[in-house]
């Protein structure tokens, strides 16, 4: 930890040198709250425990892996797994694709282009739950989508969009795409208005067309933003609980857990604490070391 | 070096003008560029250099003019269809390409077919000695190598004309020396026409068939270097050209008719033949190098304090009191140190007198003024 | 640059149009429906806007026995977590998320001046305080719970605000960070140079002028802790309510069916955000990507 | 004992050596000019002489005092920083008075002081502004009244000039002088302008690449310059290179370039004339080279001209000699300035020999 500090001779030096004195009150802060549960998490995941038996966790029976074991051939946890990393891919495609397209329609100035990009990034400003809770309106039987539908449609159209076991992970995936394109919309056009204009003025006096500059030249300059971005949203997209505990919590009959459903369910309805546990470490695990090779491309820009 | 060929006009401005909210930027551009000329756009910062070359390009839109190469008229051509050569300030070299494909890049966009491609391409890196950089990524070079990318990209396309916009600004000045005099080479070489802006006086006297001295987005002068510095039309001409700045030194003109007397605040009374000035309040214009210097006085000459000491190796400047302000005077090495007393004096024939409002200038052999 | 033609300009701007209409319309939904009467709830066709706009929903929200003696009316019982008014919810919110704001804010500027001016931990120790945000707090939520109910923190003020302090420190950290950066050090220098210590230089001057960056860092975090739900869910048994919590709570319990009341609590909960998250709108972007990229 | 003695000194950052074995003492009451291209090193040796940055090696002395490892405030020096670093939000007075107020002076003499430097730099009318309002001028003005404020053992000046134009540079540096001269100022002063270090300093180092290369008169710099780099960088048009070989010269020891002798008069005086290695280099300023349309006695040489740089105040002619480029020097009149052939004439100097794979001149 010996930065290329020189606070040393500070007047009231005790050990801990001036630099790190500073850092410790945050350092300390996560720990408590992020490391020392990780810890009681590899002892929990080793053993059976549900607060139902009233006895204290530290009691509990030892079960080696075999909670591990049990995971490996449990059909709901490898389903929301596969779930939870479907919704990712389709809700980034999703967002990249639109914010794309949106930041080129704001590339050039225009009378209304303020006004228009505080609008589009209103969906940002909104609490998750309330967005979930605005899905949840939209989507009932008798809410406005399914009037749209029937409208269009010509005949009644009331389908209970939240309780069927497939359909109703489009409200939760709309929901999330819906408040978080503005986002990825706020980045790519950040990246846009970054990029070199001379590098495209130079591509286009040397007589390209609009597509070969896109592709040629403005794509992989952005590249180093989009990546970003990505990285991102794919880690708060795996996370995604408000919008699956509002609009289905899950049901019907665990169709539509994600990971983090499937172990809120799991520890505070079912109350299988250990198990979880296991699964919890599990996820952990894979995430932090995914994370941190995809954070490469933030190292590389931060 | 005289200029080029008399050979066909390739660009023509006939009174392009540009207007930004109410400021006239570039006011009545009628400049005229012969084939395999290189003329120079001068004039300090926001002078409309860059401006005019941003409409020749074709990136601005001009308020009222026309733009015309090889006689036709390109104002409302879009720039991927004028064929006009462009490097910027920074290069814009494409950093996610190699080196290689910067130069194909613009080949590419036209369609030229592969085998052509290759040839052409390769010429030039001949040309511009980026044969060992082929391979290298666009985004580590150093700027000399950026530079010859920039160039030699452009140069593959055979350009119709080439616009530089200062390509040596963000060099050392040792390394700007070398590489005026390959810029040069490779234009002559290629008879390529070239329009030059520059900030930097030195590049455009060095290099330039003829220089365009702009300010406050007027073409003040359009003529050769040497003409440029030794017949200035008026003060602004002759105060930015030259290094160090030239004298001006108040004067009073006295007398009519034929026998006009000038007279400054420490030489009285000196015969001037101009004839049509009348009396009044006037500048001398007169440059470092004119000024005869000595120890001890001669004849003509008034003392003066040396205030500081520019020492350029081969030469120093002397800054000494005159009157109210400071003069410069070139002298050998060693001449004089700071607060030493020399005598100073200089030729009328070697001044250019200039009027104080307008900054026109009047010269002995010219009837009336060089408006 | 290019002279667009006018269909393409015409075409670009309806693209607009319609991109903001499907942003503004579920809000817009959520707003309309909280003016509406009870029988105008669940109408089919639903109604669009209500021509007889009431305040009734909103007063439920914040009286309870207004709310029973409604519940009454339509012979369900209400469900005993929404009988509590709402103001319990927006104190516990605000407790919660000023205290959290202000702890994550201070710690955050201690440790990113360290990392900035001290390079405290070398390049890489920065990147660690990522990772705190990279974990699923599902995660981490389970082990808490233990951990809190041993150290008798659960349900308890507390214990909500350090954890809320803890997973937005990587946040404010990252975002100080950048501010710093944008102050050139030579200020700094300056004032060591004339007669100063390195961390007396750093109050007087780079501070002041990094007090505007500290402020929109503080204002995102206040957004952060204020719309946090899943912590609130699992770390509160009823002692300490959140706005998140009393919004979830208003649909599950009434399994959804209460849309008035339910829109109301939902439109004044999500209220400061808009208003805090349009204060800050130039730097969201720099606080979402942790600093990395600036408008 | 010298003001400021710097001894074996290293900086790097990360893998970059910004600063390689640099060693050089500085007089009291000096005026020293460190001069050297763009990233040379010469901002990171001011922030280490200030102490702003701690270098991986290596030993400060100011008036013999170590103070290599201590806080800035504790070394009394000024540094004046390239971007003038004003305190954006204290108006023109309070930038001035803040060393004085921080060191604990009375109120009553910081005014008086500040309104003393006011006068002096001509500035009394910006005091209470704000620095965003200041014209460049009076920005670098206030800065450095802010510098001169405290007596400080050492002023240094980090490349204060660049970002003006050229009458208020000639105002300044002869304002730079005078506080020189009227305080009795140890000062070192930082440039990438090689006609400025020139023209203003009583001794010149020249670094380059974080190495030094050459301290001296600007005398020494220009007629003895001791590596390539030096004659290069210092003087313009720089000096021409000629590859030679050493020969007899009836009877004396002499050099050929381009198939032409030339006798070397004061070749016996070096002790190292023995080591010469045969391949060497022969270094010609411009300016030495006599140039006329015609043979003469004094322009016995025939080459012909390659390109002419017309500049004004001086034209610049390039010879093709042997392989070489030869640049010449000539007055703004002179005759010859198509492309011809022409003649010309010079005397090699002993001391611009160079050993072209050290690149260090012979001594």
């Amino acid at each position: 930890m010996s930065g290329k500090s020189f606070g040393e001779d500070e007047p009231d030096m005790n050990r801990i040198p001036f630099n790190i004195r500073l850092v410790l009150p945050a350092q300390l802060t996560i720990m408590a709250i992020v490391v020392v549960p990780t810890v009681i998490l590899l002892w929990l995941a080793h053993t059976d425990w549900q607060p139902t038996q009233n006895i204290p966790w530290f009691d509990a029976e030892f079960y080696w892996f075999w909670n591990f074991y049990d995971l490996w051939y449990d059909e709901r946890f490898i389903n929301s797994v596969f779930r939870t990393l479907f919704v990712v891919l389709v809700c980034i495609a999703a967002e990249l694709f639109l914010a794309l397209g949106l930041a080129l329609l704001f590339l050039d100035e225009w009378p209304w282009r303020k006004v228009a990009v505080s609008i589009i990034i209103l969906p940002m400003m909104i609490i998750p739950v309330d967005a979930a809770n605005a899905f949840f309106m939209l989507f009932n039987e008798r809410g406005p989508v399914n009037h749209l539908i029937t409208v269009v449609t010509g005949d009644v159209f009331e389908f209970s969009w939240l309780s069927h076991p497939t359909w109703a992970m489009v409200p939760i995936m709309l929901a999330e795409i819906w408040q978080w394109t503005p986002l990825m919309f706020l980045l790519v056009l950040t990246g846009l208005m970054n990029l070199p204009e001379n590098q495209i003025r130079a591509a286009i006096g040397l007589g390209a067309s609009p597509a070969r500059i896109f592709f040629r030249v403005m794509l992989p300059l952005l590249v180093p933003v989009i990546s970003i971005a990505i990285v991102i949203r794919a880690i708060e997209t795996f996370k995604i609980f408000d919008p699956v505990y509002i609009l289905t919590r899950g049901q019907p009959g665990g169709a539509t857990e994600t990971i983090s459903m499937y172990m809120y369910n799991g520890a505070f309805v079912y109350f299988r604490m250990g198990y979880i546990a296991a699964a919890a470490l599990l996820v952990l695990f894979v995430v932090v070391s995914i994370c941190l090779v995809l954070s490469k491309p933030l190292r590389k820009h931060g | 070096m005289k200029g080029a060929d008399s050979g066909d006009v390739k660009l023509e401005l006939r009174n392009l003008r540009k207007v930004f909210d109410g400021v006239e930027a570039v006011k009545e551009s009628n400049l005229v560029l012969k084939r395999g000329e290189f003329l120079s756009l001068l004039g300090p910062s926001g002078c409309g250099k860059s401006t005019t070359l941003a409409m020749i390009a074709g990136f601005l839109e001009p308020t009222s003019g026309e733009i015309l190469i090889d006689g036709n008229p390109v104002t409302h051509v879009p720039v991927q269809k004028r064929r006009i050569g462009l490097v910027f300030q920074d290069y814009a070299i494409f950093t996610k390409m190699s080196v290689r494909k910067n130069l194909l890049f613009g080949l590419e966009a036209q369609k030229i077919p592969r085998v052509e491609r290759d040839k052409a391409v390769d010429e030039f890196a001949e040309k511009l000695n980026l044969k060992g950089l082929m391979k290298a990524h666009g985004g580590d070079l150093n700027m000399s190598e950026m530079q010859r990318v920039a160039l030699a990209r452009v140069l593959v396309t055979k350009p119709e004309l080439l616009l530089l916009d200062e390509p040596m600004s963000n060099l050392d000045a040792a390394l700007r020396a070398s590489l005026r005099g390959e810029l040069k080479r490779i234009q002559k070489d290629l008879g390529q026409t070239v329009l030059y802006v520059t900030h930097d006086q030195i590049e455009a006297m060095s290099m330039s068939d003829r220089i365009a001295v702009m300010n406050l987005g007027e073409n003040l002068q359009v003529a050769s270097p040497d003409e440029i510095y030794h017949r200035p039309k008026n003060r602004f001409v002759a105060e930015f050209i030259g290094d160090p700045p030239i004298n001006m030194i108040s004067c009073r003109v006295a007398g009519s008719g034929g026998s006009l007397r000038v007279s400054t605040e420490a030489h009285k009374d000196m015969p001037f033949e101009i004839t049509a000035v009348s009396p009044g309040d006037y500048l001398l214009g007169v440059r470092a190098h004119h000024i005869m210097a000595a120890h001890g006085a001669f004849q003509g000459s008034i003392a003066a304090v040396v205030k500081l000491v520019e020492n350029f190796g081969s030469e120093h400047v002397l800054h000494v009191t005159y009157g109210q302000d400071l003069m410069t005077v070139m002298v050998r090495p060693g001449f004089a140190r700071a607060g030493d007393s020399v005598h100073v004096s200089f030729d009328l024939k070697d001044a250019h007198l200039v009027d104080r409002s307008s900054g026109a200038i009047y010269r002995p052999d010219e009837r009336e003024a060089a408006a | 640059m290019r002279q667009q033609k006018t269909w393409q300009t015409v075409l670009k701007r309806t693209a607009v149009i319609v991109a903001a209409v499907f942003a503004f319309f579920p809000i817009y939904w959520l707003i309309s429906t909280s003016f509406k009467p009870f029988d105008e709830w669940a109408n089919w066709p639903p109604i669009w806007l209500t021509d007889n706009p009431t305040l009734q929903n909103y007063r439920i929200v914040f009286f309870p026995d207004l709310a029973r003696e409604f519940a009454a009316q339509q012979d369900g019982s209400l469900d005993y977590k929404v009988s509590g008014s709402a103001w319990n919810a927006f104190k516990g919110s605000a407790i919660v998320s000023v205290a959290a704001t202000i702890i994550s804010v201070a710690f955050g500027t201690l440790a990113a001046y360290s990392i900035v001016r001290f390079k405290t931990g070398g390049k890489n120790y920065p990147f660690q305080f990522l990772t705190v945000r990279m974990v699923p707090p599902i995660a981490v939520v389970v082990p808490m719970v233990v951990l809190f109910s041993i150290l008798k923190l659960s349900d308890t003020y507390f214990g909500l605000i350090l954890a809320y302090s803890a997973f937005t420190l990587p946040f404010s950290i990252w975002m100080i960070r950048s501010f710093i950066d944008d102050v050139p050090a030579e200020l700094e220098g300056a004032a060591m140079i004339h007669g100063m210590g390195q961390f007396r230089a750093f109050l007087t001057v780079t501070l002041p002028l990094v007090k505007g960056g500290i402020l929109s860092t503080a204002l995102f975090i206040f957004i952060l802790n204020w719309s946090e739900f899943l912590f609130a869910l699992v770390l509160t048994a009823g002692n300490v309510v959140t706005v998140t919590l009393q919004v979830a709570n208003y649909v599950s319990a009434s399994s959804g069916k209460l849309y008035g009341v339910q829109a109301a609590m939902g439109t004044i909960s999500t209220l400061p955000v808009i208003i805090f998250g349009y204060m800050i709108q130039r730097h969201i972007v720099r606080g979402l990507t942790f600093g990395a990229i600036k408008r | 004992m010298s003001q400021l003695s710097v001894k074996g000194l290293n900086v790097s950052y990360d893998d970059l050596r910004a600063l390689v074995d640099v060693e050089f003492a500085v007089e009291e009451g000096e005026f020293f000019c460190i001069v050297g291209p763009t990233n040379a090193g010469k901002s990171t040796l001011l922030k280490t002489i200030a102490g702003l940055t701690h270098p991986d090696s290596g030993t400060v002395l100011l008036k013999g005092q170590d103070v290599t490892r201590s806080q800035p405030k504790d070394r009394n020096v000024s540094l004046l920083f390239q971007n003038i670093a004003l305190f954006p939000n204290l108006t023109g007075f309070e930038n001035i008075a803040f060393p004085l107020r921080t060191a604990g002076v009375a109120e009553s003499e910081v005014t008086s002081r500040v309104k003393e430097l006011g006068d002096m730099l001509k500035i009394g009318h910006v005091l209470d502004r704000l620095p965003k309002t200041f014209s460049g001028g009076e920005q670098q003005r206030v800065a450095i009244g802010r510098s001169i404020a405290k007596q400080a053992n050492l002023l240094m000046l980090d490349e204060p000039l660049t970002n003006l134009d050229a009458r208020i540079r000639t105002v300044l540096r002869i304002e730079f002088k005078e506080i020189h001269r009227q305080l009795g100022q140890t000062v070192i002063y930082v440039t990438h302008d090689q006609v400025e270090a020139m023209s203003m300093s009583d001794r010149i180092a020249v670094l380059h690449e974080g190495r030094l290369q050459q301290i001296g008169t600007p005398d020494e710099i220009y007629n003895r310059p001791a590596t390539r780099f030096v004659a290069e960088f210092i003087g313009q048009p720089p000096m021409s290179f000629l590859n030679a070989e050493l020969t007899q010269v009836n009877g004396a020891v002499g050099i050929e370039i381009g198939g032409i002798r030339f006798a070397m008069p004061g070749i016996g005086q070096t002790k190292a004339h023995a080591a010469l290695p045969d391949k060497l280099a022969l270094g010609v300023r411009p300016e030495a080279v006599r140039v006329a349309p015609a043979q003469s006695p004094e322009t016995p040489h025939q080459a012909e001209i390659i390109w002419v740089e017309h500049l004004g105040s001086m034209s610049v002619l390039d010879l093709r000699f042997g392989h070489d480029t030869l640049r010449v020097k000539v007055a703004p009149n002179n005759p010859i300035s198509a492309e011809q052939t022409a003649w010309f004439g010079f005397e090699p100097r002993s001391d611009h020999l160079l050993n072209p794979e050290t690149n260090l001149f012979f001594r």
